[in-house]
């Protein structure tokens, strides 16, 4: 059972206040969009076997979503932050460089590298 | 035979005596004994059966690691299957019977099993039963499954007498284990000001130190133990709980906690397990170790137990396990147990220590009372029976032969000790193999990880590896310090206490006596107990293939047993290894998983049963409905009237009365269950255009229009009326249920992808309640409420059209009208507030009396919808329907570039002409077409399924039309109007259908628009 | 016109804690940017309390202000008052972006009260409510069993729970459940 | 291969059980194979085994990280059930169904195949819908199920209780031979009949790597050095996105946590199959005694082999409503396996983007019940590029709008 700090609220709220959203940082595709680019969008789900970004939503609390950074072997969590971002912050990001190097997901990585 | 000795007994009250019942037969015992020592104290060794032999078995442990003497307990509605008499403790009135045998526990007709216990080894069904192949499900299986399982099921009817809960706690630091390590390990940590919490299985504190001797600070352990209880009793930020067994420890930090509030003292009120949700920053596992037996033949008879143990019911509770005792053995402890013994006045017979150079000053002292021991010598078997009669002694380092035979009535066993590692386990912790002590224990390097990132455990003493009483305190303060300092609190410097106990000399692993013994004393060698699990088992798997530890466990079925492998799994570890000539550790260990000790699923469930089991939710109007005989309907956690029966009437009649009654007169339908959101901004229009498929930015002030959701992926998600508010404001409805999940997928939207638009979504179901007033005599009705309170709203065509809305008041009643109709009659959707809902529904019933007024329920509002052919959210989709599947093209707007669904309606399958579509269904008879029926195509498929075109999506008895009507989905149905086609019924028929159009009643719309 | 109702209408149970209905209650969902200083003055005129912080309530005589997320905020005041507070509000705001709606009719209202009312309240919501971690003045939303609901502690030391009308019923029965008079835990009282 | 049967253990048992021979062959891994199958859990042995049975292909290694049948295979509810609504699925659990039936006679292994009869409980009336449309389906597509009464459900399940507060039960869908299996049992079984087909197992191997030529599979690299083939198969559930990345290609697909439980054994009371899916939870009794419990899998991506305890409270309240008797049992044991769930919830058994290298993944829930069917068209696709029975599960369908969602009739499929 996770404990995951909610960004607006500042509380440590166990999974049982919260509600697994899926893939952060999804970019949406729609009418022009051809058919592959729709496709990735709606079901080409990042699945790593380590650093891992996924949206949550406060849903028993304030009711925000906001974005994890996780990691899904050990489940140890780098941090949280809102859900208005196009791409992990660079705070993030160093945490997640400083525990696990040469990491990558998606268009991201570690920057250092 | 055992009995209750004169003296000792430090956990019993002599003078509290208390009656209890043993398979019927009525006995003593004190308050403070188990319900093991109570039997004991009677002379009942034997308490058990195997599982699959039915070898009489007797008690081999005193505590939660026992695999035999497991009981049924309790009567009628508190019975319970498989309770350890270890771990009951006694209580007047108790009740309990020996499991797994029949007629009896002396005689059992099943224990023929042991006489074929050749043939019937490891794996030995994979094997058998195999031809011919009907037998094995009419007569092998029947068979095996019938001599299934360990105690009697409860009674089928059965409703828990008793009560559960749960309980929130956080702490810094969670100390699992009242013995002396975890409490000197809570001192240090609670020291620092960390919030400290102590959980300990039993209800009495200090382990088995006091068992075990030596000092502690120059004191006894018992002493001891009374005064850091005290000590930590004053602190406020300690917190002690006892019969509390930390059960599991959970990612992040959650630890379960398994109070068992009223086991000894049942009914005396209030709940009787409560489990703690502990969230921990720190977790200390002062889990103590658990004794190992040794492996020789005949080392299940009753009367064989562990040194340790048999030293517990000696000290603890006065009980004295027999007369004439041989001591086995591999390590200096046992050595404790002779001298217990000897001092009880028990005949020690003879100490067998594997060891050639034998033990220390423990062994010394043993000596020295004259008490004869044997070094370099095993057990070679203890002959079979009831009880223990005659043990062989030989060498260890042999086959078996030159044996010696001694009369004894009980054997103490001590194969070593292995630290409870479970909860370190659970989460992931690792382990490291301890060669010289020849056990697991955790690595400390390689703890579990908690969210941080961090390790979230700390073992400490016998459960880390510290077996001597010195060395435990110190490991206990200095990981009470730890845990402190990993929570945030600077460590303050706490002396450990000092222990001082005898030096122990070297143990010696000792996996098998002797050490090569032969297969016929292998065979008669028991490593799991209570599953008969057998050296010879372990070995034969791995001859067989079965390599890994997990097959092995799996195969023979060692460690899955109850006591899932406390006893059993490193003796077998151990043989697997030697069986494929490697190390311990290579083999590994199986996953240790939660929890702990067999929890009851009460405690797991809490409080969730009967009238909390789940919320109900209810509307302003619920306890009218309930008086009023609504036949209810769960809808999402609401309950919806599915009818309103009179009495004597059923559920048909009732709803053909309020279908009529609603044509031709006046029904009314609590709709407060419709979700209604406010959306309102500066954006609210831009951002509808893209959660509905119609054009809502469009609708004028004060009018209404019906709209589409789809889900990104293209399919309808949900429907309902939009209300223009005012300029930025807009009210949509939605489906019952949806409220929630439509409320929540606009704030995913916003939150998440739109976050610059202005707009705010506000949920305000709940604040009223909505009444459908419909009917040639709504209008009526309603201007009879408004006459009686000298005035309100106009309710007349021109002032409120067919779907506009207005704010006004109604009979009295601040109230907003909607003109919208699911029906195709006239009606008005009222909402009110919800705490006048109740007084509202009352007056429209008054008023409504001369009017012939009636409630109607849910299927009533189905069929009113299905006899104009609109479609119903839950009928007509059902996650894979698209709106051009429904003809609801004109719903969706071509002016918009974008909206949810219109990208993915244009991939191929959704734009294909094959799609099923939907039309009218009529019988060719007016029948009642069968709900889910499927149209019969041509031929079959290529998987041999016969082909389909079709399929029924509502279907119902129409009151009015006096037939059958129906809607479905047809493969180009729109364009085969007036076919005939078939839906092949599960009852044998074949029913006939017409295309129709799906508008039955009313086509033009006139009973609508008055 | 008729006197309106709650929805447990008037419930009480007393075992380790009291768990009563608390009776009608004004209340105004208002969302808006928190920090404007034209909605801090509409709160202050709306409930005399001013804009609370972070998962905070805040008290005048009249009515209070509880921060139910950082755009939104729960006001509380006279039942009577709701709907005229409401549009008072709306008007008040009326250059801002900021939605109000009176919900006064769409809760429950409770006080669990008495020395058990912690204890009774931690069987079932996984918040922490020991006296160092939830004190008077702290608001929280989070889950109860199985249903969502918010709540604070006076500075009596009872607390007091909103939830969804619809759940009432079920809320006063999971209350009165958890304050079963031979349940006490003995970790927040005694 | 020695054949197992009553005389032979009563021939082994006057020697002691000393003459066993091995149940499979542990070899080294040969240079090249034919068609290596990467992944010995019952689909990657299944589809190994009718390779061999049904097309002649012997050349084959079925290569395991750890050890065989010790993913899923070894860790599920054993649930064996086809009463599936879309004719896509009902036709490949209906084959694995039927071919559970003979399994034990096939492989001269006891998989104790147990067709007890499955249950699906009716709880309110949108269930009663769901089910009365499947039991139609299903009685075009072949399968054998039946709509039934509540008497008639507390008939077969005397432990229920009818008539709870909340859900009442309302009827329920009653496959008579759907049922259980000894899931290890599968996996050994097919182990051992691979392995007396000349096929090579090779466990505590692990794949490191895919080497692709002129977008074929040509060969991978394993922690037992490199070997080549002419065909490969990916049979690895939920480690399926991260070997589909080695040979360059992605999946439609997320892991997660599925849990269960088991209670104590207790004497025999409840013969078949309960499945409540209003509730989240299903119910069998194993022919050790234990209530064999599951329920809903958990959101968020995972392979920890650990799931969070509140759906493990979730489904014992559900159970403990349903059949009350269970509120006195305990649970014994938890778990939790990595199932693999593709964006309709159903299997993708399909050719992919790189020539002679084929996916059999995102079982999700329903993987054991299915093992052999999968096996026998993955077999079918391998060896002759086409198969029926896998047609409609491409992956190509997420591209095209062509789900295969079952989650239409009942809210979860199990």
């Amino acid at each position: 059972m996770l404990i995951l700090e909610c960004p607006y609220c500042g509380v440590k709220a166990e999974e049982t206040e919260l509600a697994s959203g899926g893939e952060a940082h999804l970019k949406r595709f729609g009418p022009g969009s051809d058919d592959e680019q729709f496709h990735d969008y709606l079901f080409m789900r990042e699945n790593p076997k380590g650093v891992h970004f996924e949206r949550w939503r406060h849903a028993n609390g304030c009711g925000k979503w906001f974005h994890a950074a996780r990691c899904t072997m050990t489940m140890e969590v780098f941090g949280t932050y809102a859900a208005q971002a196009y791409e992990p912050p660079q705070e993030i990001k160093d945490k997640i460089t400083a525990k696990r190097p040469g990491w990558s997901w998606r268009e991201f990585s570690d920057a250092s590298e | 035979m055992s009995t209750r000795l004169a003296k000792q007994g430090r956990l019993i009250d002599r003078s509290k005596q208390i009656d209890f019942t043993f398979n019927g037969k009525r006995m003593q015992g004190y308050a403070g004994d188990s319900l093991a020592s109570a039997l004991l104290a009677n002379d009942q060794m034997m308490m058990g059966r195997s599982f699959k032999y039915h070898r009489p078995r007797g008690v081999v442990a005193s505590g939660s690691e026992e695999p035999n003497a497991l009981m049924q307990l309790g009567k009628g509605d508190r019975y319970e299957p498989n309770q350890r008499a270890t771990t009951t403790e006694l209580f007047s009135g108790l009740t309990a019977a020996s499991q797994n045998h029949w007629p009896s526990l002396e005689f059992d007709v099943l224990s023929i099993n042991n006489k074929l216990s050749r043939f019937l080894t490891a794996g030995f069904y994979y094997k058998m039963f195999i031809h011919p192949r009907p037998l094995w499900k009419h007569v092998y299986e029947p068979i095996i499954r019938k001599s299934a399982g360990l105690g009697e099921a409860p009674d089928k009817e059965l409703k828990d007498a008793d009560s559960y809960e749960h309980f929130y706690f956080f702490a810094d630091v969670v100390v699992v284990g009242g013995g002396v390590a975890g409490l000197q390990a809570a001192k240090a940590a609670a020291a620092s000001g960390a919030k400290v919490l102590v959980m300990e299985q039993n209800s009495h504190w200090g382990g088995r130190a006091p068992v075990d001797g030596g000092t502690i600070d120059g004191d006894t352990p018992d002493a001891w133990i009374e005064k850091i209880l005290q000590e930590l009793r004053g602190m406020a930020n300690v917190t002690l709980r006892d019969r509390c067994m930390g059960s599991g420890v959970y990612d992040h930090g959650y630890v379960l906690g398994y109070e068992r509030l009223t086991d000894h003292a049942p009914g005396q009120g209030g709940p009787r397990h409560r489990l703690w949700r502990v969230r921990a920053s720190q977790i200390i596992t002062a889990t103590g170790a658990i004794e190992r037996p040794l492996s020789f033949a005949g080392n299940d008879v009753p009367g064989v137990m562990l040194a340790a143990s048999m030293r517990d019911y000696v000290v603890n509770w006065g009980v004295n396990p027999g007369q004439k005792v041989v001591v086995a053995t591999n390590n200096d402890d046992a050595y404790r147990t002779a001298l217990t013994l000897h001092e009880a006045g028990v005949e020690v017979v003879r100490v067998v220590d594997a060891r050639d150079t034998g033990g220390g000053e423990l062994m010394e002292a043993v000596r020295e009372k004259g008490i004869r021991v044997e070094l370099g010598r095993a057990i070679a078997r203890v002959k079979d029976g009831p009880r223990v009669t005659k043990v062989a002694i030989c060498a260890q380092n042999g086959e078996g032969g030159a044996q010696e035979e001694v009369e004894a009535d009980a054997v103490a066993m001590s194969g070593g000790w292995s630290p409870v590692v479970h909860l370190w386990s659970h989460c992931g912790g690792k382990l490291t193999w301890d060669k010289e002590q020849a056990f697991f224990r955790p690595d400390p390097n390689r703890p579990p990880l908690g969210d941080n990132g961090a390790g979230f455990v700390v073992a400490a003493g016998s459960a880390n590896g510290n077996l001597g009483l010195g060395a435990v305190l110190e490991d206990a303060a200095a990981a009470g310090s730890q845990a402190a300092e990993a929570a945030g609190f600077p460590a303050k410097s706490v002396a450990a206490s000092k222990g001082v106990a005898e030096d122990e000399a070297l143990m010696q692993p000792v996996w098998l006596m002797p050490a090569k013994a032969d297969i016929k004393l292998r065979m008669k060698t028991w490593l799991d107990y209570q599953n008969d699990v057998k050296v010879s088992d372990v070995q034969l798997a791995a001859r067989e293939g079965y390599e890994s530890v997990e097959h092995t466990k799996r195969y023979t079925t060692l460690g899955m047993a109850t006591d899932q492998g406390k006893l059993s799994n490193i003796n077998g570890l151990a043989i697997l290894a030697d069986s494929l000539g490697a190390e311990i550790p290579q083999v590994g260990t199986t996953t240790f998983r939660p929890p702990y000790h067999p929890i009851s699923m009460g405690a797991i469930g809490g409080e969730a049963r009967g009238e909390i089991f789940q919320p109900v939710r209810k509307t302003p109007i619920y306890d009218w409905n309930d008086a009023n005989g609504a036949d209810w309907e769960p809808v999402g956690q609401w309950r919806r009237p599915f009818a309103y029966c009179r009495s004597g009437e059923s559920r048909h009649d009732a709803v053909n009365r309020e279908v009529k009654n609603t044509r031709e007169n006046l029904g009314l339908l609590d709709a407060s269950t419709l979700g209604k959101l406010i959306v309102k901004g500066p954006d609210a229009g831009k951002f509808l255009d893209m959660m509905y498929t119609n054009m809502m930015s469009t609708l004028k002030i004060g009018k209404c229009r019906y709209g589409l959701m789809c889900s990104e992926n293209g399919f309808l998600s949900d429907d309902g009326v939009v209300a223009r508010i005012d300029e930025d404001t807009w009210l949509c409805h939605t489906t019952t249920g949806g409220a929630e999940s439509i409320h929540g997928h606009m704030e995913e939207w916003l939150q998440t992808e739109w976050w610059d638009w202005k707009v705010y979504v506000a949920n305000v179901t709940e604040q009223y309640a909505q009444v459908a007033v419909v009917g040639p005599k709504a209008r009526k009705v309603l201007e009879k409420l408004n006459n009686q309170a000298g005035g309100g709203m106009d309710l007349s065509k021109e002032a409120l059209p067919f779907m506009e809305w207005r704010d006004g008041q109604i009979g009295g009643f601040n109230a907003r009208a909607y003109r919208i109709s699911f029906s195709g009659e006239l009606s008005y959707e009222i909402a009110v507030a919800a705490s006048e809902g109740q007084a509202f529904w009352d007056a429209l019933m008054e008023a409504g009396k001369e009017f012939n007024v009636m409630p109607y329920g849910t299927e009533t509002l189905h069929i009113l919808r299905a006899e104009k052919g609109f479609i119903m959210i839950g009928d007509e989709t059902d996650g894979t329907v698209i709106p051009q599947d429904l003809n609801l093209q004109w719903a969706l707007s071509k002016k918009k570039e974008d909206y949810l669904g219109k990208r993915a309606h244009l991939r191929s399958h959704m734009a294909d002409p094959d799609r099923w579509k939907l039309v009218g269904l009529e019988t060719v008879d007016g029948s009642v077409l069968p709900d889910g029926a499927y149209a019969k195509g041509e031929g079959v498929n290529a998987n041999g399924q016969q082909n389909v075109i079709g399929r029924v999506t509502s279907t119902y008895h129409s009151a009015t039309l006096g037939r059958g009507i129906a809607m479905g989905l047809v493969k180009h149905g729109p364009k085969r109007m007036g076919e005939v086609i078939e839906f092949p019924g599960t009852d044998g028929k074949i029913y006939k259908a017409k295309i129709v159009d799906p508008v039955f009643y009313d086509k033009e719309g006139e009973k609508q628009n008055v | 016109m008729s006197n309106p109702v709650t929805a447990t209408n008037g419930a009480q149970f007393a075992g380790m804690a009291t768990v009563a209905d608390a009776g009608l209650q004004g209340m105004i969902t208002l969302r808006g940017d928190l920090s404007s200083k034209v909605l801090a003055a509409a709160v202050k005129a709306a409930t005399g309390a001013k804009v609370p912080a972070q998962r905070k309530i805040e008290t005048s005589e009249s009515g209070a202000a509880a921060w139910m997320s950082p755009d939104e905020l729960l006001l509380l005041v006279p039942y009577e008052a709701a709907v005229a507070t409401t549009a008072e509000l709306a008007e008040a705001l009326k250059g801002e972006h900021a939605l109000t709606a009176n919900v006064s009719d769409a809760r429950s209202f409770f006080t669990i009260s008495g020395e058990g009312a912690r204890e009774t309240l931690a069987k079932i919501s996984p918040v922490d409510l020991s006296p160092e971690a939830f004190a008077p003045g702290d608001f929280r939303r989070s889950r109860t069993a199985q249903v969502a609901a918010a709540f604070w502690l006076e500075a009596d030391g009872s607390l007091r729970l909103v939830c969804f009308r619809s759940v009432g019923a079920y809320m006063f029965n999971l209350l009165s459940n958890a304050a079963h008079p031979q349940s006490a835990v003995g970790v927040y009282q005694g | 291969m020695k054949r197992y049967s009553a005389f032979a253990v009563a021939r082994e048992a006057l020697r002691y059980h000393t003459g066993w021979e091995r149940a499979w062959r542990s070899p080294e891994p040969k240079r090249h194979y034919d068609v290596i199958i990467v992944g010995a859990g019952g689909h990657g042995l299944a589809t190994a085994y009718y390779l061999g049975k049904n097309y002649g292909i012997t050349n084959v290694a079925i290569i395991e990280k750890g050890w065989l049948g010790g993913g899923n295979t070894g860790r599920n509810t054993t649930i064996i059930r086809s009463n599936y609504l879309q004719d896509p699925s009902a036709a490949i659990y209906e084959k694995a169904r039927s071919l559970y039936e003979t399994m034990s006679q096939d492989l001269n292994y006891n998989v104790m195949f147990s067709p007890r009869g499955v249950i699906m409980l009716a709880q309110t009336e949108h269930e009663i819908r769901g089910y009365k449309r499947t039991a139609h389906a299903n009685a075009l597509q072949g399968v054998q199920t039946e709509w039934i009464s509540p008497e008639r459900v507390k008939e077969i399940v005397p432990i229920i209780n009818l008539h709870g507060p909340r859900y009442p039960v309302l009827g329920g869908l009653w496959q008579e031979r759907g049922g259980t299996a000894r899931h290890d049992a599968v996996a050994w079984g097919y182990a051992r009949a691979c392995s007396d087909m000349g096929m090579d197992i090779i466990q505590q191997c692990e794949v490191t790597g895919v080497r692709t030529e002129g977008g074929r599979v040509a060969g991978v690299e394993t922690s037992k050095g490199p070997i080549d083939c002419d065909k490969m198969g990916m049979i690895v559930a939920g480690n399926a996105s991260h070997l589909s990345e080695m040979a360059g290609f992605r999946l439609p697909m997320e892991s997660v946590a599925l849990q269960a439980l088991v209670s104590e054994p207790i004497k025999p009371c409840m013969d078949v199959v309960v499945m409540a899916n209003t509730v989240h939870g299903y119910m069998s009794q194993s022919d050790k005694g234990e209530m064999v419990i599951g329920g809903g899998t958990d959101a968020a991506n995972n392979y920890t082999q650990r799931g969070s305890f509140h759906h493990i409270e979730e489904t014992v309240r559900a159970l403990v409503e349903t059949f009350p008797m269970v509120s006195r049992l305990k649970m014994l044991r938890q778990w939790g396996g990595i199932v693999d769930v593709t964006g309709d919830r159903s299997p993708l058994i399909s050719k992919t983007p790189v020539g002679n290298c084929f996916i059999n993944c995102g079982w999700g829930t329903g993987g054991f019940k299915s093992i052999p069917g999968s096996g026998w068209a993955m077999a079918e696709l391998m060896a002759t590029g086409h198969s029926p029975l896998t047609e409609e599960f491409t992956m190509n369908r997420f591209k095209e709008g062509k789900f295969i969602d079952e989650s239409v009739a009942a809210g979860v499929a199990h």
